[in-house]
């Protein structure tokens, strides 16, 4: 822990100039007012040139007109759009390693291996993500427990925002991507040892045998009590977190890798009935229904848009999965990815949501309110009422327009990252310095 | 006018799935031409009389109630669904198998995709149930089931009966090579994990009787240590309940492969095995002997060799693929296939159940075909037909509900407008439980 | 008989023609075991007669002399001293025609077949790896064919000559009607591999034409035995047969057939019907893949609509891919999902020998043919009606044991 | 359910050629809303007139004949196909013949798939007239072509065969090549050039050799035919560079063999752009690695601007961005993979660009670096009726292509 911390200081300071934020370090103002243009409440109706006052970082009033208290620290926000702060349902970013090759290991948690330095935090934060859940990879039975996290601090603790929450349970075989030469072309396939009955052979087996300790765990601690000896044994706690997964005290986030997964899912669910989200695949949407009677909670893969050949016609058929699962009426949250970089904003996913139908309030819901409840966090985050956190985003236009950038991000009533400030992205989108020498070198050997 | 059959096509399953939601409650009587009811004969001009999804009445004189909802088939025939017995229908591609050699425990429900499109296709050819088992890359694979070709969303709703067979592999050859001594570490690996389970059984036994005995024990020092209360004179009553306390003996964990297994040794769950050649084959019925195992044949590509030893073992053997062209690449376990195989089985008296063994799901539609091929290389007509209906049925102990047309059973019924083993046997129409799933337009 | 007479044979006067019967005759002959079967005469009396290229003739009879058939009808004068076969309840059509497979190779068959040295290898002769012993051949009689296409293999974009023989029936010598019926093509991606050119579909047309181009300047005298075959192909003598399934293989093949107006059959084919049109106004001839090898009904349906746009198909079991029993299941599958059930028989016998160029001889039950028969339990089109008797050149060569 | 019909009528009914033939007689008139001519400046409630699949009349009042079926777009914003200079191959397999690493004869119109998915997928991004390439993983790859995405046989698709050379300079033409060290060589990758170096050098060479083959007549060399027309200005040439580096040196050579290249991917063009500029060299941007993706990225060392495409139109010069496929040298990537160009244009904006240059970059530039911008890339009389109508802004992200015409023909519309 000790070592984590100093490596992460010692990052810090490397990239000290590139997130400047890191380097503001302002105390928490007791009283602060925002004045904004529009406020999205997303809890309820948005707000033209409203006021969220906030004491202590927790929001104590949003509204037309609030009136603002003389002591006040007043944030001006005429010209900007201020709304909840996007949250992350899903990631396995940021991790130095996401998957454990072992199948069950439900003990692990994603708090010691969580990177605090990992560009992937600084660039969420940049997006205007201010809660994470982050869980281990899809590749492990049961891969262990997650973190609750904002992408902002410089070390674990300091990111902290729930430890010890959501348990990844990965229903897909562990994949290890070949190229193979397929109907004419070459495409990366699957070659997994294991199969889709072993995971669910081992997860009955793993559940079995839990059930086995803790009766003779029970008969035991009995037996003391007749016996008049003390009973000192505690429970394993290697399997601590699957019992709370049966008390409830956790929620299985249920990776289904293929839509045939999700029955699987919700046997396991009504068998054992944890509380249970779906992590789908791109084709989870064949599901939709079945989902949807169970009231489900859906966490979307970040490919949105699948093509499908029709088998009467041969035509290729857009299926988008956001807009399936809002007409099957189920709640869903959004993932963002790295691999391309319209996927990776979690904005751009709902934009591309509305742009196939899905209603605008549902969308903004779907990166804000519906994943924090996912997570258990949205008694202070997902949405900006009385009571909740004052985690905002101050964006210079509507969230879902392609040309508006993240202007402000404020966790807990701290302003934490500032466009103004980022080198980084300055660095990214200006024209740098021309070398010296090189124009005229050029010069001279092409002429 | 592609297009517009594309319209009618959307249309009519549009139809088709309003003829199902309506034909669920009511009545259906089918005049028929000639109804197989492979058990009992051929019934000409009879009368068949569904009642909520059973076949409540069948024969010539059978009154037909008013209200019911009357089919015609005069000039056709009905006979029950057929039944493909060594199906790959609604099984993910690549997930027939788990690397681990002995898994008996594996469920092949779990690796059954209810969202394929083949289904309809496969129903269309009068195929009402398929026999799902997993692979021959695992010494024990796994579980079989048999499914109905319901239109499901889950497995659970699609599922006839689970856990019918446990599947097992002798002598397959790997990338085109076998040899004698993995034949025998097949062989000899399976019959390991028979003893291991007896013994597993044994100790299983010896603690259940501990624990009995430890209760006994525990009960009586209740006793005596009530009595010492009663007499309660001296003080060392504390003592003496310390001394000799029985300890409780120490649970062993349960194993799910072993479990399976003893079901198998118990002669609840049958043992099928896939076996090629003659020696492969005389291994497994040397196994079923040993452990009195109740055993199925699967393959057994060169039966036809020993058809009078299994004839005289009695043991069932599914056949299948029955030409090899069904099959992607023959593998070397099938250098000396042969057509007749089933043929000689049968007329040697051995209860053979045909498959199609095909190279994806959708050939599961091929199942009359290949009845009538085995036909065309000298099987019996009835034989045929019965081994893709009744026997496979019987074999996964299915025949109470599906296989043939008797009063009593599920109503999964096709009405071909010739034999069902001709090749232009037309299949009209294809009920499931009473329900019309598949109607010709 | 030298390749080269024969090669050509199909294609000239019926002097050559007298030549070449005349020598297959002889080497019949050669067998002793039908030394006496030639002369004497056969009579079939059958329940009906698939003559093929008319109606069929219910209770007819097939007469035949020398190997040859000499009439067909109903009532017809019966020779004195003939052996007659009664079989009123059985069926009789000409022996089944296989347009493509790979039968009497080692079991390694696809081993044998793939010379991948080189990606041109048009003057290897497939006939110099046929073993007519081989226990494949034997089998073979009881699937009804009786005249197979002996294919070199589909990894190399041109992969050899082909032969055409009729099944030998145990005896050494296999009948050979075509040491070099044609030159067989691969334009299916099966011809790329990763380390031999060609690697890449543009390479590989590349290459192909590279190939045909070089054999149009090819002048006498210098020896090049590739070029001296291909030569033959530019100028249409020798058939080739293109082997392509998918659409945009098929139509880079009609694409080189018209620029070098090549005699040209297409092997495959197995999504031909999208561009059935085409192939029919052109009309190249198909030898459809086995069906059997398809499940998807879209896929079935395929080669049914291919022949209703006009296209002339015969059948091929690619054996040892699919059994050669399964020639006839093949056309019994596409029939029942959209063919034309005469269209499957004659895909199946006449269409076939036309497309392969030796309908002169084969491929239907009229006075002048060979006499390569089947005689069926029932009905050609059942998968249920087995073989009961192949008679080839008037020779009863199997015969289903009686129990 | 009607799209399907659509879609039936150009991708499965065999008589798709005739019944555009005679579709093609009748007239159609779009009522739109707003219409980006890109050409000129946008039109608000125009009506666009077509016959025989050509633009025959814009403008804000013309009167529509009676027998012209009418496409209400009053609603919707309309705008030209787009062009896409540098799209997916819809050919199976590899895309590079790897036998030989000078491989200039080798079309890829040979071996286009009319039926292939990419094309049927890529219509429904908006893309009406494409470019196609030979892969990356060769120096000299081979000719590309343009085409249409709609057709039955290769020959309806192609708009213009040999449309352009391409050469690959960077790390991926050396990929997988191996000097022949101590060992024979085994297969025909021990070869040159391993390094950058033997890159600039292999391609001076053939240049050179081209320039001997012109003075000389001697022989028929397929090969050289095409670097010999290339050389003398016939073919197009484009050059695939990432690095400044790489871009200095093709700039270079173009310099010293005289010769007029276009630039494709230039990922650190923004780098030199004043330098291409000068030469006035086309730009073909794109595929767009806005974070280090694979690892050849790294290897190469290139860095990444999010607004190269700005910062280059800035500096003047002519920028097009095409969507390619980000699946590597040797394999066209299927269309989820890679990204459409609407997408691509709309970041492009957010990162710096103007709006009115990033909806030239996907329509008119692109057409005039084609050169075939006197058929597409615009709205005017004459042109091609190769036409989008959307919901919106076609740079909004929540804005979507309801209806793709294509000569005249609607080939594309959501229920």
């Amino acid at each position: 822990m000790k070592f984590k911390f100093c490596r992460a200081l010692i990052s810090v300071s490397l990239i000290a100039g590139t997130v400047s934020t890191l380097g503001y370090a302002a105390p928490v103002r007791k009283k602060l007012a925002i004045k904004a243009g529009k406020i999205i409440t997303v809890a309820g109706p948005e707000i033209q040139d409203g006021a969220i006052l906030i004491e202590d970082g927790i929001i104590k009033a949003v509204d037309k007109n609030v009136e603002i208290p003389w002591d006040a620290e007043v944030i001006e926000a005429k010209d900007r759009v201020v709304m909840p702060g996007f949250v992350l349902a899903h990631t396995s970013n940021g991790l130095d390693a996401q998957n454990e090759n072992v199948p069950e290991v439900p003990f692990l948690s994603t708090f010691d291996s969580i990177d605090p330095v990992s560009p992937f935090f600084e660039d969420s934060l940049r997006d205007g993500v201010v809660a994470m859940l982050v869980l281990p990879g899809n590749n492990t039975l049961l891969g262990g427990t997650g973190t609750v996290v904002k992408p902002y601090g410089r070390t674990v603790e300091t990111m902290l925002i729930k430890r010890y929450s959501g348990l990844k349970i990965s229903l897909a075989p562990p994949v290890q991507q070949t190229l193979r030469y397929m109907d004419g072309r070459y495409s990366y396939q699957s070659t997994a040892s294991v199969s889709r009955m072993g995971q669910m052979q081992r997860l009955r087996r793993y559940m079995a045998e839990l059930k086995d300790y803790l009766e003779q765990y029970e008969q035991r601690k009995k037996d003391a009590k007749e016996q008049e000896k003390l009973f000192d044994e505690e429970i394993d706690p290697r399997k601590q977190p699957m019992i709370d997964l049966s008390n409830g005290k956790l929620t299985a986030f249920i990776y289904c890798g293929i839509a045939a997964d999700v029955p699987k899912a919700i046997e396991i669910q009504e068998t054992h009935n944890f509380n249970t989200a779906l992590v789908l695949g791109t084709d989870g949407y064949k599901a939709a229904d079945l989902i949807s009677k169970k009231k489900m909670p859906v966490i979307l893969d970040p490919q949105l848009v699948v093509w499908e050949t029709n088998e009467e016609t041969y035509a290729e058929e857009m299926k988008v999965a956001p807009a399936i699962f809002y007409k099957a009426g189920v709640k869903f949250a959004f993932q963002a990815d790295t691999s391309e970089y319209g996927r990776r904003y979690l904005w751009y996913q709902a934009a591309t949501a509305v742009r196939y139908g899905v209603d605008r309030a549902e969308a903004l819901k779907s990166i804000t309110l519906y994943p924090a409840q996912f997570i258990g966090i949205d008694n202070r985050f997902g949405s900006i009422e009385s009571g909740k956190e004052a985690s905002l985003v101050f964006l210079t236009g509507d969230p879902l327009d392609a040309q508006t950038w993240v202007d402000k991000v404020m966790i807990g009533g701290e302003i934490v990252y500032e466009k103004a400030k980022d080198l980084r992205l300055k660095k990214l989108l200006e024209k740098p310095k021309p070398e010296e020498g090189q124009q005229t070198s050029q010069d001279k050997n092409t002429d | 006018m592609v297009s517009c059959k594309h319209i009618f096509i959307l249309l009519s399953l549009f139809l088709l799935s309003t003829v199902t939601a309506g034909s669920a409650a009511e009545n259906i009587a089918i005049r028929a031409g000639n109804i197989l009811t492979i058990s009992g004969g051929v019934i000409e001009n009879g009368i068949i009389l569904v009642e909520d999804g059973k076949i409540k009445a069948l024969g010539q004189e059978v009154v037909v109630p008013d209200g019911a909802r009357v089919i015609d088939a005069k000039d056709k025939y009905v006979a029950p669904g057929l039944v493909d017995a060594q199906s790959r229908l609604y099984v993910i591609d690549g997930e027939l198998n788990e690397s681990r050699a002995v898994a008996p425990e594996l469920d092949i429900l779990d690796a059954v995709d209810p969202f394929i499109k083949e289904r309809q296709e496969v129903l269309a050819q009068g195929v009402t149930a398929v026999c799902v088992a997993p692979g021959n890359r695992g010494l024990l694979g796994g579980l079989g089931a048999v499914l109905k070709l319901r239109g499901a969303k889950t497995a659970k709703e699609m599922v006839l009966r689970t856990n019918v067979a446990v599947k097992g592999a002798i002598g397959i050859s790997r990338s085109n090579q076998s040899s004698s001594l993995t034949r025998l570490e097949n062989y000899s690996s399976i019959r390991e994990a028979l003893l291991e389970t007896q013994t597993y059984m044994q100790q299983k036994r010896k603690y259940e009787q501990e624990l009995a005995e430890y209760e006994k024990k525990k009960a009586e020092k209740k006793e005596q240590a009530k009595s010492n209360d009663q007499q309660a004179d001296k003080g060392d009553s504390a003592s003496r309940g310390a001394k000799d306390k029985p300890t409780r003996p120490a649970k062993p964990g349960t194993n799910p492969t072993y479990e399976i297994l003893a079901r198998v040794l118990g002669k609840e769950i049958p043992l099928q095995i896939e076996a090629h050649r003659v020696d492969d084959i005389l291994n497994a019925l040397r196994l079923a002997d040993e452990f009195d195992l109740c055993l199925i044949l699967d393959k057994c590509t060169e039966g036809y060799k020993i058809a009078d030893q299994i004839a005289r073992r009695k043991v069932p053997v599914i056949v299948g693929p029955v030409s090899t062209s069904f099959l992607d690449m023959p593998a070397l376990e099938y250098r000396n296939h042969d057509t007749r195989n089933a043929a000689i089985l049968s007329k040697k008296g051995v209860k053979v159940a045909l498959g199609v063994a095909g190279r994806d799901g959708a050939s599961s539609k091929f199942i009359a075909l290949a009845a009538a091929t085995a036909v065309a290389n000298g099987m019996d007509r009835q034989a045929a037909l019965r081994a893709i209906t009744l026997t496979p049925a019987e074999i996964f102990g299915v025949a109470n509900r599906i296989g043939s047309l008797e009063v009593g059973k599920d109503a999964d019924m096709v009405i071909f407008r010739r034999h069902p083993l001709d090749a232009f046997a037309q299949v009209e129409m294809v009920l499931i439980e009473g329900k019309i799933v598949y109607e010709r337009k | 008989m030298s390749g080269s007479d024969t090669g050509t044979s199909r294609r000239l006067c019926p002097k050559a023609w007298w030549a070449l019967l005349t020598i297959l005759s002889l080497s019949l002959c050669a067998g002793p075991a039908m030394a006496g079967a030639d002369r004497q005469s056969l009579v079939i009396k059958a329940g009906v007669i698939w003559p093929m290229t008319g109606s069929a003739i219910t209770n007819g009879l097939v007469i035949i002399e020398n190997g040859k058939i000499t009439a067909v009808g109903t009532n017809l004068p019966i020779p004195e001293g003939a052996k007659i076969l009664e079989m009123p309840d059985k069926q009789v059509m000409p022996g089944l025609i296989d347009g493509h497979c790979h039968l009497g190779l080692s079991l390694a068959a696809f081993a044998e077949i793939e010379e991948t040295v080189s990606a041109v290898t048009p003057d290897m002769q497939i006939l110099d790896a046929f073993n007519p012993l081989a226990s494949d051949v034997t089998k073979a009689l009881r699937s009804g064919v009786t005249t197979v296409l002996l294919a070199p293999g589909y990894k190399n974009p041109i992969a050899g000559q082909m032969a055409i023989v009729k099944l030998p029936g145990g005896k050494k010598d296999a009948g050979i009607i075509n040491r070099s019926a044609g030159v067989k093509f691969s334009l299916g991606n099966e011809a790329l591999m990763s380390d031999r050119r060609p690697t890449s579909r543009p390479g590989l047309l590349a290459q192909v034409r590279e190939e045909l181009n070089k054999a149009g300047q090819y002048q006498e005298g210098k020896f090049d035995p590739r070029a001296e075959i291909l030569k033959r192909v530019v100028q249409g003598q020798l058939p080739v047969h293109i082997y392509c399934n998918a659409v945009d293989e098929i139509l880079a093949a009609i694409k080189i057939i018209d620029e070098y107006k090549l005699k040209a059959v297409i092997v495959g084919a197995r999504e031909g019907d999208e561009i059935a049109e085409m192939l029919a106004e052109r009309n190249i001839p198909l030898i459809y893949m086995p069906t059997i090898l398809a499940s998807q009904d879209k896929d079935l349906k395929r080669v049914g609509r291919i022949a209703a746009a006009g296209v002339k198909v015969a059948f091929a079991s690619y054996a040892p891919r699919t059994n050669l029993s399964d020639l006839r299941t093949s056309a019994i599958i596409a029939a029942k999902y959209g063919l034309a059930p005469e269209l499957a028989l004659k895909g199946l016998t006449i269409n076939a020998a036309e497309i392969l160029g030796i309908a002169q001889r084969l491929g239907s039950i009229e006075p002048g043919k060979d006499a390569d028969l089947v005689i069926l339990s029932g009905d050609p089109l059942e998968l249920t009606s087995g073989v009961e008797m192949v008679i080839i050149d008037g020779n009863i060569v199997y015969q289903k044991e009686q129990k | 359910m009607r799209a399907c019909a659509i879609w039936l009528t150009f991708f499965s009914l065999p008589l798709m050629v005739t019944s555009v033939s005679s579709a093609q007689e009748k007239t159609v008139a779009i009522k739109a809303g707003e219409i980006l001519t890109v050409s000129g400046a946008p039109i608000k409630a125009g009506i666009i007139l077509i016959q025989n699949g050509k633009i025959v009349d814009i403008g804000t009042t013309i009167a529509v004949p009676q027998d012209a079926s009418v496409i209400d777009a009053s609603d919707s914003v309309v705008m030209p196909g787009l062009v896409d200079a540098g799209a997916l191959p819809p050919v199976r397999g590899d895309l590079n013949e790897q036998s030989s690493e000078i491989t200039p004869a080798l079309r890829i119109s040979t071996a286009l798939d009319p039926k292939s998915k990419v094309l049927k997928r890529i219509v429904q991004t908006g893309c009406t007239t494409l470019y196609i390439a030979p892969g990356g993983a060769n120096l000299i790859a081979g000719l590309g072509v343009i085409m249409k995405p709609v057709g039955k046989s290769a020959a309806e698709l192609i708009i213009k065969d040999d449309a352009a050379l391409k050469i690959v300079m960077g790390s991926d033409s050396t990929q997988g090549n191996r000097i022949p060290w101590y060992e024979p060589p085994t297969t025909f990758y021990y070869r040159r050039p391993t390094t950058t170096m033997a890159v600039a050098w292999m391609l001076r060479k053939s240049f050179f050799d081209a320039k001997q083959y012109i003075a000389s007549h001697e022989k028929e060399d397929p090969n050289m035919e095409i670097i010999a027309a290339a050389l003398q200005g016939k073919i197009p040439i484009r050059v695939a560079v990432r690095r400044a580096i790489d871009i200095r040196t093709a700039l270079r050579i173009a310099n010293e063999y005289g010769l007029q290249v276009i630039l494709d991917e230039c990922t650190e063009g923004y780098k030199v752009a004043e330098e291409i500029a000068k030469k006035n060299t086309p730009v073909v941007l794109g595929p767009f690695y806005y974070y280090p993706r694979t690892s050849s990225q790294y290897e190469e060392g290139r860095e990444v601007n999010w607004n190269n495409a700005g910062i280059l139109a800035k500096a003047g010069v002519r920028v097009a961005i095409a969507s390619n496929s980000q699946e590597g040298p040797r394999f066209a990537a299927t269309q989820d993979e890679s990204v459409d160009l609407l997408t691509a244009a709309t970041f492009a904006v957010r990162h710096g660009m103007a709006p009115a240059e990033a909806l030239k970059a996907i329509t008119l530039t692109p057409a005039e670096i084609l050169g075939v911008a006197e058929r597409v890339g615009s709205l005017e009389n004459g042109k091609d009726a190769d036409i989008l109508i959307l919901s919106g802004n076609p740079l909004a992200a929540t804005s979507r292509i309801k209806l793709v015409i294509l000569k005249g023909e609607t080939v594309y519309q959501i229920d």
